[in-house]
């Protein structure tokens, strides 16, 4: 159903998304204020939930979607926590 | 022969485990190690263990941040911090890159992965077992969770036990008038 | 043979556009920018990259999932930056004005 | 600091979360029932379902969601899940066959439905776990207090949750000690020593 060319198509797309994560640690390391690394963790999450995608279809797992079903929701969990939590550093929480 | 989503997950996860280690600010380490897991998850996918990368994700990246955030959130921190990263004591940083370096060596011995049985322990008879007998003996089409639940379902009561317990004996130590 | 060449532009679409948005978290100004990156660019860079998913995957149930992940994606992505900008603007942080140091 | 007005819980958040929390909740259900045909159990399941209960505290506050909840729930469920999994297991006895023997069930398919009932089992103490593990941790989670040993906490219900209006204390009560109704709860007589 999915052939080689097309799994290395999606493939390649994992790879480049996983090398602009990396990319995106450099923003989560320098800052400076601490929503600035909320935002690089943001976009890692979302990009993660790419990659996923992109594995299940280039490996013809459907089974992996349910992981990156996950993936979006506690991205969006974790973006919530922390960016509530740096309002007076948990002052609020 | 390492592929190249794999190389670039490995640089991503040890980024990440070093920036946790370095950065100054505990919720800085924090996110950096929401980072981590998130790696870790998709490495796990790519290794083709969904189970475990869906643990991963479900526990590493939103309930243990979340759980990290609620007991840093009890503590006092030094904030306004000038520097961002911690002093690195360079003889001790170097004593362990020599100590991971000479435990690597001994990578080699290990046996292949997708070695046959006879050669590699982890691929043995069991495992062969396991994954062809075991939607017989269980009508269970995941093979973990038949491992899990039929074949080694003593230990997973035992697991669910110490869960309950672990929860109860944290929750009569720090509940303090919470449960009333 | 089309469908190939559709996953594979639909994947360089979704990489062009997560690679503006990477590149905008590490070369604006400002948090609000960032955020600004982070939500619009990275939002169609993953809708654009699970459309290519859902086109391999082709008629299957697997594509009402590629579907129901976009649609969280969708919901998901800019009030997750909504909430970080927001902490940021209650924790007093002043906007970036042209002429300030980056 | 103090002088900014108090921190007002986002209405852009309560409204995603209240469109997602049903659906989010449905897929743990999901991974845990689903275990047994695709990747999941009971474990993976029962902290999505936890998660949807700390999803709900940050977006309407961790006080209002913990007067929500029952809490003979909770303990039902970290107690239940356990108990729901020595019954399976002891139930095979009294059909005839050994501890955790689910076969022997007279029900079609009783390994398959019977593994699942485990996972069912072991979900509803995880989640009734995480769930109580959040808040414990979490509802501790007040501004530092003052020196004077007298802990943030004060008796008189949440802070302006009558009104409707979704509101945490300012934490410009940290320097004040405890005459702010910060959080409420009652009074922890060793309270103080967290500080």
């Amino acid at each position: 159903m999915i052939d080689v060319g097309e799994s290395t198509l999606l493939l390649a797309g994992a790879v480049g998304t996983v090398l602009v994560s990396v990319l995106l640690l450099g923003r989560a390391m320098i800052g400076p204020t601490m929503q600035d690394r909320v935002i690089a963790l943001n976009v890692i999450g979302s990009n993660a939930v790419i990659v996923i995608a992109l594995l299940a279809a280039a490996f013809a797992e459907p089974a992996f979607l349910d992981i990156a079903l996950v993936y979006a929701l506690l991205n969006f969990l974790m973006s919530v926590a922390i960016s509530k939590f740096t309002v007076e550093r948990g002052g609020v929480l | 022969m390492i592929t190249p989503i794999e190389a670039g997950l490995l640089v991503f996860i040890v980024a990440t485990a070093v920036m946790t280690a370095l950065l100054r600010d505990v919720l800085a380490a924090i996110i950096v190690f929401g980072g981590y897991s998130l790696g870790m998850a998709i490495l796990w996918i790519v290794l083709q263990a969904p189970d475990v990368g869906l643990t991963e994700a479900a526990v590493g990246a939103g309930v243990m941040t979340v759980l990290f955030l609620a007991t840093i959130a009890r503590t006092t921190r030094l904030t306004g911090l000038e520097a961002t990263t911690v002093d690195v004591n360079l003889p001790a940083a170097a004593l362990c890159v020599v100590f991971v370096l000479a435990v690597l060596t001994t990578v080699p011995a290990l046996p292949a992965v997708g070695a046959g049985p006879g050669e590699n322990p982890a691929f043995g008879e069991i495992s062969e077992y396991y994954v062809e007998e075991a939607y017989d003996d269980t009508h269970v089409e995941n093979v973990v969770t038949a491992v899990l639940v039929a074949y080694r379902g003593f230990d997973t009561f035992g697991e669910a036990t110490v869960v309950f317990a672990a929860g109860v004996g944290v929750l009569a130590v720090l509940r303090r008038g919470v449960f009333e | 043979m089309i469908r190939t060449l559709a996953i594979g532009a639909f994947v360089a679409a979704g990489l062009f556009f997560v690679c503006v948005a990477a590149v905008g978290v590490y070369r604006l100004p400002d948090l609000y920018t960032r955020a600004h990156s982070a939500s619009k660019s990275d939002t169609l860079g993953s809708l654009l990259s699970l459309v290519a998913v859902g086109i391999a995957f082709g008629a299957d149930a697997a594509t009402i999932k590629v579907a129901l992940l976009a649609l969280f994606m969708l919901i998901t992505s800019p009030t997750a930056a909504h909430a970080i900008a927001r902490a940021a603007h209650d924790q007093g942080i002043e906007p970036w004005q042209r002429g300030d140091e980056r | 600091m103090s002088s900014r007005r108090p921190y007002v819980e986002s209405p852009v958040i309560m409204a995603t979360v209240r469109l997602v929390a049903p659906f989010v909740l449905t897929y743990g259900i999901f991974v845990t029932l689903h275990g047994a045909s695709s990747p999941g159990g009971g474990f993976q399941g029962g902290v999505i379902a936890a998660a949807v209960i700390i999803m709900l505290s940050f977006a309407y506050g961790i006080d209002l969601t913990w007067e929500w909840i029952d809490k003979r729930v909770l303990v039902g469920l970290v107690g239940g899940g356990v108990a729901l999994f020595g019954a399976i297991a002891l139930g095979a006895v009294l059909f005839g066959g050994q501890f955790l023997e689910v076969g022997v069930y007279p029900i079609p398919e009783p390994d398959k439905y019977g593994i699942e009932l485990v996972e069912v089992g072991i979900g509803m103490t995880v989640a009734g776990v995480v769930t109580s593990l959040f808040f414990t941790l979490a509802r501790g989670a007040m501004p530092p207090v003052g020196e004077d040993g007298e802990s943030g906490r004060d008796d008189e219900g949440t802070a302006a949750t009558d009104g409707g209006t979704f509101s945490s204390e300012a934490p410009g009560s940290e320097e004040t000690g405890g005459d702010g109704p910060v959080r409420d709860g009652p009074d922890a007589p060793e309270g103080g020593d967290r500080a």
